[in-house]
């Protein structure tokens, strides 16, 4: 007999967020949340406001600021039986805490032999308008090269929900990528035990011309690419939202390429060693005599992000850089 | 008041805070093109001119203008990034600031740094910096040049209480002092790091009473009263240029605005910020300066106002950066030869 | 001798060490079982059964010893990449952890650490690290954990003074003394970091020291003497474990092996290692004791080799880990649902 | 007319290193190194031995064990006007580092308008042999990935003496990557005027059937795999020494394709988003239609190190790996 779900609410990125901290929070007393300024600021981009009263400062922790130690601690935690969620407030702060992510949490399960694990989730996120070079990257697939970590980047409120309840339900480090410019996107979100399993990506579109292979950010500019190149030329395009970076979903990579063809890669990141990278050399492991074109890759310039508004635009890819490419590769 | 820390103990000892040759009248000038420069910032990033992340000092001026004024030009200077009024005192042009600010080739650093980024190599203002404490050790390096190549020169570093609790902070603070190097640590406590109050982040709130755990000495002085400023300054300074070694200057101060424009400053009371108004740096010297001369402190008003708002035309007439020069200046060259070699 | 340190200003009180109750006997037995697992583990590893790094703590066994026996079984520990002596201390069979070091599947670590990462979570052993200063602020948490689950139990995490001078050293102290969280800072100082020595790396060597920068209580004892590591570790735990937050137990000691079995000494003279070898804390316990009674002595000797080559022996014996578990305990599951769930 | 140069030594990686920093130290009296134990310890892995007591302490520093004030100091240290070699022990070690590597060292000459730069040597070591998991690890794909770096490994002493020389001269900051297991590897090296500008990848051995591409220590190895797959298997490999992985010298990987028409880049680090996903990136952007087999990565499994030997003999590629590869492309 099926079960009655309730009806998928509409919602925003941020607020799928902070429904999930609080549900998760509210099952589980084992659940704290640390980071700079959760609490009586509210979050610097406003996703943990009103979590301090309804929880407490116990549970809702401002820290110092000390980056290494929020994720040290946090892992520590984890190890003693809790389950924190670490906020680095942007992914540029990650660097500085580094060494907890990759030689610590990343490590333990297996340098230990096993013994215990680092349930932790370490949010962190991705953006950029005029934030100049320092406050502006992303580092996706530096996480993405490390095993020991899952990476996970949501591009709608349902995956936003589904993806961080299954990283606080779970028992690795987690690093979940938010995006600074799409937390006020709005989409539907179902219940409250809806889970999104890593390392499933989410057919966005389907179509028959060619891939876009997108993730967090840059999955609505493809949208919006494959609707221009819909219109104005004609050709139909497939939309594939990674939403995980590790594991990487090779299979429905392949299975998208046999249907299409051809493949461009959007991300917001340097394109040298990034994660347009990995899908193409990827792609062409698993499905070489499927390729009718190469790969491409639609990425930023490789500059350190510049503060002046034309430079920033001139630096990020843009819908534009996605058609282009798609056309070059059809023609 | 002025409390010297010692090295080995924190123990703290009042100093005469002696200053009676300060010239308040550049003081107010300094202090007052520093704050006018950052209303009219928030202006314009209030109408779209300014974007991405704007930290202003508005009720910090004496520090910097006092501070400053201490310094030498061959001193080598860093701060944070709420860095306007540094750069100001430092004698960068506020229209190339302004221009910074509005992203426009002419700005400081070219439009690529912006508010958070005003540096001018030239003036040995080595730049703002946005990673909390990430400056600090670079001022260990250019100490470290400095003793090395000019004896004499001191590099200051200027950073929040709130960036004493990072790692960066320790490793700068215990290099400094075990290569002995000339690096005056210029606190700016403003009693918050974005909504946390500095008692919430650290065991021990007070910056200099930390200088001990490294054998440094430390000054604390009141940072909204210029004339302590400039005295604390000097104490330190004077330690620091003889070549004994770095030490800790703490100004308590307050900032009237939110940490950023972004901040809606659910942390504080507004009754807070009111009374900390009484204490207000700029309008305290404005104050005590016209019951000396209210023409001269009209006419020094005017002539900053004039510099202040022809800053704003110079910034909005020039052109912004050409796309075309998108990536210059990443590596002088990529195949790492030295510029002009063939 | 035991210094007590004020958590305001660092001035040092000497405490009595009253241990008139301590087992002796038990502490001969607890360092000498240290000492002969090293020096067979040196051999073994100059034999080219045991690999990699290699960090003896010879000379400096009664730090391990001592401070263990103060703690409960409950209370959480972490140490450093020098870790052999605390994990034997800590009830970790010598057998397994002899086999961690051959690389075999039987190892504490199931052969995947080696001898920088012992840890058996069974016990609260929550293993070596081998980053400099990375296991202070994962101490820290578990801590956090302690404080809200279990009242009563604390952490202690070892570490060299080396560390002390790394930005993880302060984070983790800063965040231990604004969260009041129980944990030992449990410093073991042997007067070098590789080939420096401590006084060239801080300008306050004494770890201890820089306790009230955190406005933390600190103690220091004599490391080599096993009747001071138990005293300062029951003052500082019973100050832990009240509640009132962290404390920093600097424990002076010495290394009588180099480093790593890779270090040349350049760095010291034979002399001073030989002038230290009068405070061997072994010897000096043995030569006590045969005072009292060398039949015992002689019996606790045997025992301990016996166990200790019979480690040896489970170490040979064991199979290497399959290779084809290799990639086995990454991630509990790729999908990073929990285990068990389908 | 042609000076006469003089002729050249043999010598090991390890001495062409130190030879390099003593003839630079002796040349430029702003030349300062600094590091952990590089002084009285005489350098983790020998390479300053002696130095210090050649230029004293002051110019031969040890420092606290603190890498992120190592390289910060450092990078300050290039901006007023000294010429700072900071060596990291360890590429492990770079994690604690990598805010001041990638945040502060690459970013100043943009950030600031091209007004000064970090002229600032970063030397660090990759290896293992029983290190474990936090001492066995590479991050060349990372630091590649980011503008504003130079990112060299050279795998004989004359390109560690002319890339080295080349950073030391030049006014950027410059990753330079050693190799734990590959400084007692003896070579000839040329006088001590020899450059090698970065962005120059080397042919160390022609042939026409495949191109093996690898850098820093797999380097030997692929030259192996080209023998016994010459003297087993008829096999004509050609061998490619990257040398230099930002900039990459993508004009070389085309050419060297374009006559072999297959590729195999070997790699020591975990597979995924690593060197060699560049590698085939590029290749298929740059020369799909002249590739007959997709381009092969032999890396390391993607597992935290093992310590246990036989584990780790089973992670790391090796030569019979490359073998492998080659001849499923082949057949
Ligand atoms: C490493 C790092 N973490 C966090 C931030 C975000 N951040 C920017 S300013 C700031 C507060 C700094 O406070 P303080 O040092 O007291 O300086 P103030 O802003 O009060 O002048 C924070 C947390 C950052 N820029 N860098
Ligand atoms: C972050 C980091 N830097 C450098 C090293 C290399 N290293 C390993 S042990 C050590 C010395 C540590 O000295 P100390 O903390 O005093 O401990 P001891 O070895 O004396 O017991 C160094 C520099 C490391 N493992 N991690
Ligand atoms: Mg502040
Ligand atoms: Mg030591």
């Amino acid at each position: 007999m099926a079960t009655l779900a309730a009806p998928p609410r509409t919602t925003t990125i941020r607020d799928a967020i902070r429904d999930t901290l609080r549900g998760e929070m509210q099952r589980d007393s084992r659940v704290v949340l640390l980071g700079e300024d959760i609490g009586a600021y509210g979050g610097s981009y406003a996703v943990t406001r009103g979590l301090v009263d309804e929880f407490g400062s116990d549970r809702v922790r401002d820290t110092p600021i000390a980056e290494s130690a929020i994720v040290g601690a946090a892992v520590g935690a984890a190890m003693g039986g809790l389950r924190p969620v670490a906020e680095l407030m942007t992914t540029n702060f990650a660097l500085v805490a580094i060494d907890q992510i990759v030689n610590h949490a990343a490590k333990l399960r297996h340098m230990f032999g096993d013994q215990f694990g680092a349930p932790v989730v370490i949010r962190m996120v991705n953006g950029w308008g005029q934030l100049a070079a320092t406050h502006s990257q992303s580092f996706d697939a530096w996480f993405a090269h490390v095993p020991g970590l899952h990476v996970v980047a949501p591009s709608t409120p349902a995956d936003a929900a589904g993806l961080l309840r299954n990283a606080m339900r779970g028992e690795d480090p987690v690093i979940f990528i938010e995006h600074s410019r799409q937390y006020s996107q709005k989409g539907a979100v179902p219940d409250d035990g809806h889970l999104v399993p890593f390392g499933k990506a989410r057919t966005v579109r389907s179509g028959r011309d060619v891939t876009l292979v997108a993730y967090s950010y840059t999955v609505p500019m493809a949208e919006a690419a494959a609707d221009r190149l819909a219109a104005e030329h004609g050709i139909d395009a497939e939309v594939l939202d990674l939403r995980s970076l590790r594991p990487l979903d090779r299979d429905a990579l392949v299975d998208s390429v046999r249907r299409t063809h051809r493949v461009v890669c959007v991300e917001e990141s340097w394109r040298s060693f990034g994660v347009g990278a990995e899908v193409s050399a990827t792609l062409q492991e698993l499905a070489f005599d499927e390729l009718d074109a190469p790969v491409q890759r639609v990425a930023a310039r490789e500059v350190p992000m510049p503060y002046s508004k034309p430079l920033e635009a001139a630096c990020l890819p843009g819908i534009d850089d996605i058609v282009a490419a798609v056309r070059a590769q059809i023609s | 008041m002025v409390l010297a820390l010692s090295p080995l103990t924190a123990a703290p000892n009042v100093v005469p805070a002696a200053v009676s040759d300060l010239d308040l009248w550049d003081m107010y000038r300094a202090m007052l093109r520093v704050r006018r420069f950052e209303e009219l910032a928030g202006q314009h990033y209030a109408a779209g001119k300014v974007g991405g992340f704007l930290h202003l000092g508005i009720g910090e001026e004496a520090v910097c203008a006092g501070a400053s004024s201490v310094l030498k030009p061959h001193d080598h200077l860093l701060t944070h990034y709420r860095d306007h009024g540094w750069a100001l005192a430092r004698g960068l042009e506020p229209d190339r600031c302004m221009a910074e600010l509005f992203g426009k080739s002419t700005g400081v650093s070219g439009g690529r740094g912006g508010s958070m980024h005003f540096a001018d190599a030239s003036k040995r203002m080595w730049g703002g910096y946005a990673i909390v404490g990430g400056h600090l050790t670079l001022a260990t390096g250019l100490a470290w040049a400095a003793k090395v190549q000019e004896p004499g020169t001191i590099a200051c570093v200027v950073f929040g209480e709130g960036a004493s609790n990072i790692g960066e902070f320790h490793e700068a603070a215990n290099l400094a002092a075990t290569w002995n190097l000339p690096i005056l640590f210029l606190c700016e406590n403003n009693g918050f790091g974005m909504g946390t109050r500095s008692a919430r982040a650290a065991a021990v709130p007070d910056v200099a009473r930390r200088a001990a755990a490294y054998g440094m000495p430390a000054w604390q002085v009141d940072g909204m009263d210029v004339r302590d400023v400039v005295a604390g300054t000097r104490e330190a300074l004077a330690f620091v240029r003889s070549g004994e070694g770095p030490a800790i200057l703490e100004a308590h101060t307050y900032r009237f605005r939110g940490h950023s424009m972004a901040d809606p400053e659910l942390y504080r009371d507004k009754q807070e910020v009111e009374a900390m108004r009484s204490r207000d740096p700029v309008v305290n010297v404005a104050t005590e300066l016209r019951a000396i001369d209210t023409a001269r402190v009209d006419a020094i008003t005017a002539e900053v106002e004039a510099e202040m708002q022809a800053a704003v035309a110079f910034a909005e007439a020039s052109p912004f950066p050409d796309v075309s020069t998108l990536e210059d200046g990443i590596v002088a060259r990529p195949d790492g030869l030295t510029r002009g070699v063939r």
